[in-house]
């Protein structure tokens, strides 16, 4: 196993004392139970959006903690949803009096997690809302499974649920915000090659040097087929054609496109990808009007990418122009 | 013919000890149709549990297992913790201020713990989850009560059955959990959930045999 | 060869493209020769300020073109400087009359293009300075040899001087504030994996799986030792300590603390770096008052990190503040 | 007994062919002490030279040269380019407006190309780089036109010189470049542009050797 860590017990644990150090300004850490804090929380008469989720997909969450983004973040030990007693004391540290937005991605552990943490939290009076991402196009949504993944969407929703809270609106209407995203947003990702979970030691899958994953998880979850590796133009295609089709829009809308690195694809790939995924999104009639190309959720150093599309409205484009000021994320200020 | 709080805490051992032992089993599983960290969770989880041991030491079997739950709960985390968390906790509410179990009293807690189960995760029967092992060996329990099979045999016959329903994941196609993401990819692997299911009840039937 | 590439030929010009369809706002991307230049070049009565290496370490450069930075970046082949004719045409292309700075990194090749640039720009009448970086301490330092590298420091560099030149200093200003850097910024870098060169088609070395490179370049070029791989923390003293000896610096000193990903390192093995490296400096009696952190010179997907130190005075942490917009650095606008 | 335009371009060919030929060679022995690109650099280089063959065909040396040289400086890259680059343009310098080379143009122009490499590079005999094929072989170049040679001889002498010069550099460290930033590692391998400089000239005593 090729990692900069010390040991696998330690990785959150020393990833989260890095945070803290490289950011005093902008987040607090806070250790036992874990979560990363907004360094002037709570804001009061603010809503407070926090999130969550396993270790090894950073900057998510933890690196969007900060002005006109997350209030709290919550991490799990490497891809394993984290504990009701996190959010609940996340919840705590952030309510700000105008109550919580819980951003959870549809994993059944996230979901139970964050449900127990707002059923306790309710219980203490602060008022909690949920909404779930599911955006992921390559799981087969059933009313009989557990739906889709939860995956790049999260932190499109996260910027401008962010943004609608530092606005001042209402939880009502911050929530709202999240349910467009969760409503307009669609992905598609695939693998290279697998990523190696620290505590496990080796690879979760092998993966042929000529083979890769199309449709994989976050989480390093197989995913729909295996198949020989393509080139970048045919392997957009394959993210971009299910992402479409599933899409609620028609020529003419206006887009997010987000190129993201699985952690291990470096940006000289990642403008290759965009290239093609943009020319097709325009030959759909798509407008792409603003986008987000870099390793923003990463499934540990797997190399890969997934693609993300948004359709945008004024509300939402204002949201996302709004200034942020995170570990991860940052402009307008 | 009963279970007291020093068989829980047993159980309780050995449920830790087991779950240590097939860690690598559970992660494995776990890998082919999942995220490869239930082994390492549940690990995690009873390490915990194992490190309030002095603190349960002198407390009734109710107690006993509501610690279990919410230590499990903070520290298990994805699928299992709010699972197994759930479990205990209804197990603990069943019990509370119990010193010891008749083979009636472990059933109308297993009956609770499951319920519990189903209530936060609503799957069912033939999903490919823990409720695959647990719903069999309950009914194998009820079963033996009204049988009126001494406890030991009981016991047995409900490790038996969670076996049968772990192994009788193997070829189900996953509705509920990571695994469902899977679709038809998930069939022919054995679910990680019914199989630590499986080993806790299988370490209540070895710890408690002669009891 | 896993890549999201179409064909090793045209990995430059695609990537290119998808910079400039995504970043339109930002930057024009010419070809022929290829270079990446502000949209609003020249930018009259500033100085200018360019640069230009092989591909393969992006962002650097094109991705630090823009208001703030660089003025233009002259991408060549993968690894491989880029020609005179990219320098000239880009040097054209951004004098707004004050005259224009090379940042150069310390390669035989880069020097040489560059300076035969500078020379035809000269005799085009454009004023010109150079300053070149070479802040490896892996590499032996001696008069007989080509010196030191230029790696991390760069991307710092293009940072102040382009703040120095959006300030509307002069092109000596300019210059000695790159000199300063020159003089004031330390860095060392290691592998865990080998990059692979597309057109080569497999990696440029081989590394066992427990073995690592210490002193690596960012070109895959061999570094000063190989050895088993070590902990996260006995590896950041491998690299903060010969820094910290070369350093022209004493303890109260206030640094910037830049941890790089070489392209296949994730986000969270950065930041458990990140901490033993802010533990060391402080050690030292170093007040990291800056910090960088993320794949900001890249060595296409090689799996490892570099950290470079630089010592900080009032002016570099004004320069360093001021507003940047580009692709791959923003604050402040 | 002289080099004539034709000769010069069937030269400028054949340097194509066999850089395309020795491309995976040059970029193995670059990927052992440098970056793996100097193969591809050079073949790049050349191929580009090749597209400009149309508007060499009717021009003197002296043109051919330089176009070759400017074609080499805007394709190139690296080190090569301007090195290779420059070689190219002195020789042009030195052959302008000839439309035949004797072996003592031969020598002036090589000379040139050498002094113009050394200015750019600034290498010495000794630093493991492309100098250490070039001197010998234009030193060996002088000596044949001292002793009155046949062209063909002179120039098999100076193929031979550089390939002694590139073989000699295998156990050097190098100084100049960017092996150079291996210090002692880069001992035990071949200098990769000292071996393209070998091809060169072979390419040239290869195509001139009847003329
Ligand atoms: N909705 C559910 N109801 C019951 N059990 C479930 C449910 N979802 C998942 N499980 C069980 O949880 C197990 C996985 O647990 P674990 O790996 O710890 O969590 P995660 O899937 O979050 O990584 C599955 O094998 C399955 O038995
Ligand atoms: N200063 C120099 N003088 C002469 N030749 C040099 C010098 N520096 C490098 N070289 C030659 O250039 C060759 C490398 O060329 P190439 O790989 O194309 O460039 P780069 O090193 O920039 O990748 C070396 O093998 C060496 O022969
Ligand atoms: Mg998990
Ligand atoms: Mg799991
Ligand atoms: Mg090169
Ligand atoms: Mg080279």
């Amino acid at each position: 196993m090729k990692k900069l860590i010390n040991s696998p017990e330690n990785v959150v644990r020393e990833e989260l004392e890095g945070v803290a150090l490289a950011h005093p300004d902008l987040v607090r850490v806070h250790f036992d139970p874990n979560y990363v804090v907004r360094a002037d929380a709570p804001v009061m008469g603010k809503v407070g959006v926090i999130s969550g989720g396993g270790s090894g997909h950073e900057p998510m969450h933890g690196g969007f903690v900060g002005f006109g983004m997350l209030d709290a973040a919550c991490p799990g030990a490497v891809f394993t949803s984290p504990t009701p007693d996190q959010m609940l004391e996340a919840t705590k540290a952030v309510n700000g009096g105008k109550g919580v937005l819980h951003i959870v991605k549809n994993y059944t552990g996230d979901i139970m997690n964050f449900e127990m943490a707002a059923e306790l939290a309710m219980a203490e009076g602060i008022q909690v809302e949920s909404v779930i991402t599911d955006d992921d196009v390559a799981v087969q949504d059933s009313l009989y499974t557990a739906g889709r993944r939860g995956v790049g969407s999260t932190v499109l929703a996260e910027k401008v649920c962010g943004a609608a809270a530092q606005e001042g609106r209402s939880l009502k209407e911050v929530a709202d915000v999240c349910r467009k995203v969760k409503a307009w947003g669609r992905s598609m990702g695939m693998a290279l090659t697998s990523c190696t979970v620290p505590h496990v030691g080796k690879p979760t899958f092998d993966l042929p040097e000529d083979e890769m994953e199309i449709g994989i998880g976050i989480h390093g979850e197989p995913g729909r087929t295996r198949m020989k590796i393509k080139s970048a133009d045919e392997i957009t295609e394959m993210l971009m054609e299910p992402i479409i089709k599933d899409l609620p829009y028609k020529a003419g809308d206006e887009v997010l496109l987000f190129v993201n690195s699985m952690g291990g694809t470096p940006p000289i790939e990642l403008y290759i990808v965009y290239r093609k995924a943009h020319e097709i999104a325009t030959k759909h009639g798509l407008k792409v009007v603003r986008n987000l190309i870099g390793p923003y959720i990463t499934s540990l150093e797997m190399a890969g990418t997934s693609i993300t599309l948004l359709k945008m409205d004024a509300d939402l484009l204002k949201l996302w122009d709004a200034p942020v000021k995170t570990p991860g994320l940052r402009w307008g200020m | 013919m009963s279970i007291s709080r020093d068989d829980t805490l047993n159980w309780i051992k050995s449920c830790a000890a087991v779950l240590a032992e097939n860690r690598d089993y559970l992660t494995q599983l776990d890998a082919a149709i999942g995220d490869a960290d239930h082994g390492a969770n549940m690990d995690r989880g009873f390490k915990a549990v194992m490190a309030k041991m002095p603190e349960m030491a002198d407390k009734d079997i109710g107690t006993i297992f509501k610690t279990v739950g919410m230590t499990l709960l903070s520290t298990v985390g994805g699928a299992g913790g709010p699972l197994y968390g759930t479990f205990f906790l209804q197990a603990g509410m069943k019990s509370a201020g119990k010193m010891e179990l008749s083979l009636e009293d472990w059933t109308i807690a297993l009956e609770a713990a499951l319920a519990g189960v189903v209530m936060r995760g609503k799957a069912e029967l033939g999903d490919k989850t823990m409720v695959d092992a647990l719903m069999p060996a309950l009914n194998a329990l009820k079963q033996s009560l009204q049988d009126h099979q001494p406890l030991g045999d009981a016991l047995r016959a409900s490790a038996q059955a969670a076996r049968e329903g772990m192994i009788a994941t193997v070829p189900l196609v996953a509705r509920k959990g990571r695994a469902s993401y899977l679709g038809e990819r998930s069939a022919g692997h054995q679910d990680p959930g019914a199989t630590s299911s499986y080993l806790i009840l299988n370490a209540a039937a070895e710890t408690w045999k002669n009891t």
